[in-house]
């Protein structure tokens, strides 16, 4: 049942103040061949049948409150509560983008400090806080990359931005909508960037690289110093996607190891909720030689005020006002309550439970890559694959033991990959449980295969026909 | 640590299980002379009481909503949320999933984006919407580039009086891509869309016409006659709308526009300062659904022969064409989407009748009594919610003193167009009172 | 798994700030033998997972934000969310009780308002809101009754409270706590008082009548002015059991039918949410006559201001301060926002949504008073007794088709009752979604009664063994 | 109607089902003379916007603990609260829910209940807890009332030192019943109970002695000696305890004590003038555990042999036993419990004697400053987070000038106690700071 089945007609589930102005007609105000004659097409419902609707969606749908969520690249970690109230302060959210500047000092405070403290732990000069997300963030970083350029007069020659096979797909896409042409670089067999191809592939046409550090396997690149020299004497820049900086928080910082430019994803290492797909905020950090460049506007601090301020050759905005300042909320929020060591702590413990994790399913799985993972790793079902169980009737599996499935088929250079994210937030109880139903799984594979490939069984619905959603769209409730 | 349940002897135990018996030995990978040897420099950190206190202080040195009367749009406005809001989306079912990858687990938020793309779609009267998109500005961008690769087109055209935040977003957007931006002035006495100023051939290469309404200055367009000169020569009409306005004024499927996009955040969003927010993206016909950025949830059936809703088309997105991705967007606006989902729910169709109906009639008054007042309305053309005044004033001086006396004044637009730099544009939503407005008619009469 | 299966030895989820001032040995500041040695035998947990605990805690729960709820004499009806942001505002939340009253103006204001409009309600003189709850009001208010007839000489004589026999059982509980004695009157065929009854049962020893109308059977005793003359000629005074009062409001008052004293559960009639079982807040009403017995204190308005005083000859206090103010808030706030027009409405489409699934239900149980009823009404499982299926089996029938069970086996005059209350906020297409069920389920009592005995079975536990739990009671988690 | 979903149509099709037309021939079985013939005379009423206003307004009449800095105590406590706290007990399941009569959909609730009840018989050290009553007031009375029941004796013996209201409820509880109140006095320079003043012969006639730990006045007693005198009488011994005081002080349980009463409202519930609140009520042994008033859930198992929870000891209850049963309550203190339970769980063991253990260190600290810039402590006993100073002041008319800097200074006993009306009573928590102690000396010793 969708809300406009349950819609009634006369009902009204919000009530406004009466009108206390004197009405003009309103045929006088605006003129009839403007007004709407089509319905509007919403359903008609009270408060409470509203509120039973959403709660009982919600109960349809797991949570990191509801159960351990280990989604690779997503880093699913627990949401301190607190960051929410802090948030919802009338001081923060109810206040305009536009007002005085004089008006919300706390508001350009807070966003100036972010911006310090991320600088700091990237190893960078100076931040933006406008990305809406890790994608925008790749996407502005890029268009600071051209901007470079361009001031350098090299535009027109550098177009190519070179990115790893293991990439995740925003990469890639963020690099086309830059106006880059993305070149793919092979990975090596210890999974990290193929140094010597990555020579061959460099030159003058080579605006910058793409990287994530630990990459999208969980693995750090010891390279990591070679890469930047090949690039750096090429001409070209370094970008960090940050989507895994839950792994290196205090332990090394992005622009200590070369990178230029990085993003940081707010949603995910500074643990603001990820909201069922957003808000999420990509704040990118760059370098000293690429501050001018920076969207318009940043924040600065003279004489004891805050101010908002363009930079000199700043690339123009790429969002509305200043970007997803609530979420910033959260993550300013976050990094003063853990501080230094707070955050430190963060990172050993993604990293302590990944490799404990890793290490107790690396008998039931082909573990790819057998070395030291950082926060997550990659394991690959192709033995199961083999028995004619896909990664994906494993996944459907886990559904069932009240767990989310990790993340799947991706990156794309591990064959049925499964992508596993612990994060710090877990216990060592949720991480045995989740050892033991993956070992079950294991064991029913070559036992029941028929019972994986039919699952998930415990869940609201059963298997969903995604085929079949794609053939013939159905993407609305038609009226 | 609160937040990290390992215990140090959980910790050994999990080390000794690894052959290790320090954390450090972990990050082994990572070479010795990068790795910092230093704790970060951040400041000391706060315990959540002290964290409370000192938020609430940081928060106290802003004047927020609650504590002054604004009449100050321009973009965000000072729209009613409804009160139950904040509890559904703080059910932790919706606050800590992610996207929906997992749809058998995931129902809730993929039913959920299904009404979003549903009541959006209903609303801008088009086919089909996508499952949100960062702001309106983002959306409007995407529309854009989208425009062009459907149209096979390299310029755009967009109305003058778009917000100009918007405009330079679209500028970045396009140059990026080598797209041309060409912007259509509008007429200094109506303030509307100008098409005499169109050059005559141009038409033939624009991907699409950019048209806002209402446009930044608040009026209302005879869109149909854009309508059909950008048909006229086959490109696209995108309309940028404010979705409170489309409780009263013309549908943009009535228009016969191509792709809709708009902001979304009024929909029961907290303004938090102009974000989060959450942009929206409807178009008609299947081709331009083919197209179109983000992610979108379809309908379909599980193995039982139950409804079910899932990810789909999504061999658009990045994921899985990389490069050849129709967007780059991953992580979008879900919560907000799923607030304005709630919002619409809750006011339903009668409920933003009659927020439109209160924005426009409130407006009206507040400008009736202005002009009465002896202030100059910059243009003539109707209005919706938002209009110009023009003063030989320095707006910002003024909106300082309107302060002291608890007011928010409008957006002087001298901080947007040098042409207008005498003229201020006030925003008059629900929220504002007879007794509020008649007062702050009363502070600037005074003034003069 | 309970909270001390997941303790984990040196985990703490919340942390203090630092202590901030110079320690002293603590055996300087506490004789050693006065400090504890036992274990305090609390769980170590992080937030996260205290969170994710409760979290799947509460969603093993029904509530009426969940679906339908129709137990009788509970008023179950939607909780306006608002109310809670109200209550929680730091000028309400946040507000010590022995404050000085100059710093408290706001709250006695409200407390002195809410007074003055459930004295309007009720038809009475002033209010007390002190009780924590319904049985709470009942022994505040027969203390009151029991010091009036003190008052009058006469409360060595007059020790008898009448009782009907269908009142609710807190009504007898109340009435020996506060040490009288009580007698059960029976009702007549129509499900009111038995008047004859009544008058054989009148004397010099009556203290008073406790009354819930409409009654326990969702019935208006149209005798009631008969009722009340009785027992005021016997020198008794009339007692309003308020529990019904979701009925009445703006249709009839308690006063203008002769009662004396009213208590209102503001937990149900005034949507204040109930918590899993509190708290709620009982508040009594009384007649003039009756105002200078009131427990301590009361609120005044004199000269402009608010303050807290004793009445005359008040029973004392009954309650640590002045009652569950939060829940008064909630309370006046919902007055507040529906007005007179509102609460009228209220009463009139709780009453209609009882008599609509009234008349839809009669046919497939036996209705014992089949006349009109008011916001509530009580069926009798008989037929399907005889065929072998309880009350209780029904009940647990219900729940697999996810409504809360009606309250069964009360009141007891009723063989085998199901006693029924949808309220007001509850939709047509919910009301015929039960009465479908309902029928269902008589319809399976004939053709599959096994099914209904084996009921619930989509419950998170399935029908759960009293008898062992009373015989040995297990009632902690053992260390 | 927001919150009615009937419409006026829905209305005449069950009205018509039924054979009726309107909503008036509903009520035919009131006598007509009887029904209310205007409206009821309550204010207009207000859209939820307005009534946030308005009542925001009245909240603001209010000074709130934020806005000043707190050393009243004397039975409420500014306590810290976790903030993930009311995000829990605001999840509908739990705040809509009502008793779990039907437990099968009620596991959420009762679960915690069995929580509340572990935990609390855990930290008092007492064999059994129920599952709430309304304050630790009435579950003192209560117990005063099962003590006699249990004993079949008619009077009961209090310290003087406890709190002065709850003395008054539990007269009001008692006298009722025709039981007799004996007060214990208290030693008029340490503070404590007195059992010298108590006429021997009285002792066998006890029901139970209940004293305070700690008391009123602070201070913390030897309840050895109590509990060996009243317990050579046969009585029983009843201990009104602070909850946090126990993560320091000795346990009822370790003092042998038979019935434990106390206010849980200081375990994460905010203050809110005093109510809700929860009162908590724990006993040793089976027999006293068949005679406790209000819920009790026990544990057992489902048709498949799954653990689970139900009411229990119904037996006892005013449902099934009418006026014989152990107590009339019914509603109870549910999510103040279910609060109660969350902040135990969050703060742990460690947690909990931290709290103490800071409460203890800064009312020594404070103590200690108070006496060193001249105010006499009026008892020598030890104390907890609670103490008493003598001068020659009215201590009312300080506090309004405390007022004007900030503070709520502490409760006058003047209020309480005509013996002590130069004295006020100091509470100090773990919310407290040096700083903010510092000032509250300096103000205190400038205005001598
Ligand atoms: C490695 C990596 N890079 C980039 C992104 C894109 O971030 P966002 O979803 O915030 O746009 C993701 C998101 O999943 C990611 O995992
Ligand atoms: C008719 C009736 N009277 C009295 C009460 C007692 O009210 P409370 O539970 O608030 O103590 C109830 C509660 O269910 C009731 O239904």
């Amino acid at each position: 049942m969708l809300l406009l089945d349950l819609s009634v007609p006369g009902r009204q589930g919000y009530a406004l103040p009466k009108l206390d102005v004197e009405e003009t007609p309103i045929e006088e105000l605006i003129p009839e061949t403007y007004l709407r004659k089509s319905e509007l097409g919403l359903p008609e419902l009270t408060e409470p049948e509203v509120v039973r609707y959403f709660t009982q969606l919600s109960r349809k749908n797991h949570g990191v409150d509801v159960g351990f969520y280990p989604l690779g690249s997503c880093t699913m970690k627990y949401n301190p509560r607190v960051n929410e109230n802090i948030a919802a302060m009338p001081g923060f959210s109810r206040i305009h983008p536009r007002q005085p500047e004089n008006t919300v000092q706390g508001a350009l405070q807070l966003m100036y400090e972010l911006d310090r403290y991320l600088a700091e732990i990237a190893g960078l000069a100076k931040t933006s806080l406008q990305p809406a997300a890790g994608a925008h963030g790749e996407l502005t970083g890029l268009l600071i990359i051209k901007a470079y350029h361009e001031f350098n007069g090299e535009a027109e020659q550098r177009r190519e931005i070179i990115i790893p096979d293991s990439a995740h797909g925003t990469n890639p896409a963020s690099a086309q909508m830059a106006g880059f042409i993305a070149r793919e670089i092979s990975s090596d067999p210890r999974g990290g960037v193929d140094v010597e191809a990555l020579r061959a592939m460099v030159g003058p046409q080579t605006a910058g690289l793409m990287l994530t550090n630990p990459n999208t396997l969980g693995l750090f690149d010891e390279n990591i110093e070679t890469i930047a020299k090949i690039i750096h004497d090429a001409g070209g820049l370094l970008y960090y996607d940050g989507a895994n900086a839950n792994a290196i928080l205090g332990i090394v910082r992005p622009g200590d190891t070369g990178f230029d430019i990085v993003h940081f994803n707010l949603h995910k290492t500074f643990s603001t909720p990820h909201g069922g797909g957003g808000p999420g905020s990509g704040p990118i950090v760059v370098s000293n030689k690429l501050v001018d460049f920076l969207p318009d506007p940043i924040v600065e601090y003279t004489d004891g005020r805050y101010h908002l301020a363009r930079p000199k050759h700043s690339i123009g905005p790429v969002k509305a006002f200043y970007g997803n300042f609530g979420v910033m909320v959260k993550a300013y929020a976050y990094i003063r309550h853990l501080g230094a060591e707070g955050l430190r702590a963060v990172s050993e413990n993604a990293v302590l439970n990944a490799n404990y994790v890793l290490n107790q399913l690396k008998q039931d799985y082909h573990l790819p890559y057998d070395r030291l993972c950082m926060h997550e790793f990659v394991l690959s079902g192709k033995w199961q694959k083999e028995l004619g169980v896909s990664t994906l009737d494993i996944a459907k599996r886990l559904l069932d033991y009240g767990v989310h499935a990790p993340t799947i088929y991706f990156p794309l250079i591990v064959e049925e990959a499964i992508m596993v994210e612990p994060t710090e937030t877990e216990s060592k109880a949720t991480l045995d449980a989740f050892i033991e139903a993956m070992q079950n799984i294991a064991e029913e594979v070559r036992t029941n295969p028929e019972r994986i490939k039919s699952a998930p069984c415990q869940t609201p619905v059963k298997r969903l026909d995604e085929t079949k959603a794609a053939r013939s769209p159905v993407l609305t409730r038609k009226l | 640590m609160p937040y990290i349940p390992n215990t140090p002897e959980e910790q050994q135990q999990m080390l000794k299980s690894l052959g290790m018996s320090k954390l450090a030995e972990l990050f082994a990978d990572i070479p010795d002379h990068l790795q910092l040897k230093r704790p970060l420099d951040l400041p000391e950190p706060l315990a959540e009481h002290q964290l409370l206190r000192y938020m609430g202080q940081l928060a106290e040195k802003n004047v927020n909503l609650d504590r002054c009367i604004s009449f100050l749009g321009a973009g965000a406005y000072d729209h009613i949320v409804p009160a139950v809001v904040s509890h559904i989306i703080n059910r932790g079912e919706f606050l800590t999933a992610y996207t929906p990858y997992q749809a058998e687990v995931s129902q809730g938020v993929l039913q959920s984006i299904f009404e979003f793309q549903t009541l959006i779609a209903n609303l801008t009267n088009m086919e089909a919407a996508n499952a949100s998109m960062y702001d309106g500005a983002t959306a409007l961008a995407e529309a854009a580039l989208m425009s062009c690769n459907v149209t096979n087109r390299r310029k755009v055209a967009a109305a003058a009086n778009l917000d100009p935040r918007w405009l330079e977003i679209l500028q970045v957007y396009l140059e990026s891509q080598n797209i041309e931006l060409i912007n259509i002035a509008y007429d200094p006495v109506t303030g509307l869309v100008d098409l005499e100023a169109v050059e005559p051939k141009l038409g033939a290469e624009l991907a699409c016409m950019i048209v806002s309404q209402p446009s930044f200055f608040g009026s209302v367009d005879d869109v149909d006659r854009v309508a059909q000169w950008i048909k006229s020569y086959q490109g696209l009409l995108v309309m940028a709308v404010d979705p409170i306005s489309l409780g009263i004024l013309k549908a943009p499927g009535e228009y016969g526009a191509d792709i809709v996009v708009g902001d979304a955040g009024c929909l029961g969003n907290p303004i938090s300062f102009g974000g989060p927010s959450v942009g929206f993206f409807a178009v008609t016909g299947m081709k331009l659904i083919r197209r179109m950025p983000g992610r979108i949830v379809g309908q379909t059936t599980d193995r039982d022969g139950n409804i079910g809703y899932v990810l789909t088309l999504q061999a658009r997105e990045q994921h899985i064409r990389r490069e050849k991705a129709t967007s780059n967007i991953c992580t979008n606006q879900a919560l907000n989407a799923l607030t304005a989902t709630i919002y619409l729910a809750l006011l339903g169709p009668q409920g933003i009748k009659q927020v439109a109906y209160q924005c426009l009639q409130k407006t009206a008054y507040l400008r009736r009594k202005l002009e009465a007042a002896g202030f100059k309305l910059r243009f003539n053309a109707p209005v919706f919610k938002e209009f110009v005044i023009q003063a030989d004033w320095d707006w910002e001086e003024i909106n300082q003193r309107l302060l002291e006396h608890g007011y928010l004044g409008g957006f002087p637009l001298k901080l947007a167009d040098p042409n207008l730099s005498d003229c201020t544009l006030i925003a008059v939503t629900e929220a504002r009172t007879k007794a509020e407005m008649d007062r702050f008619v009363d502070l600037l009469r005074g003034w003069r």
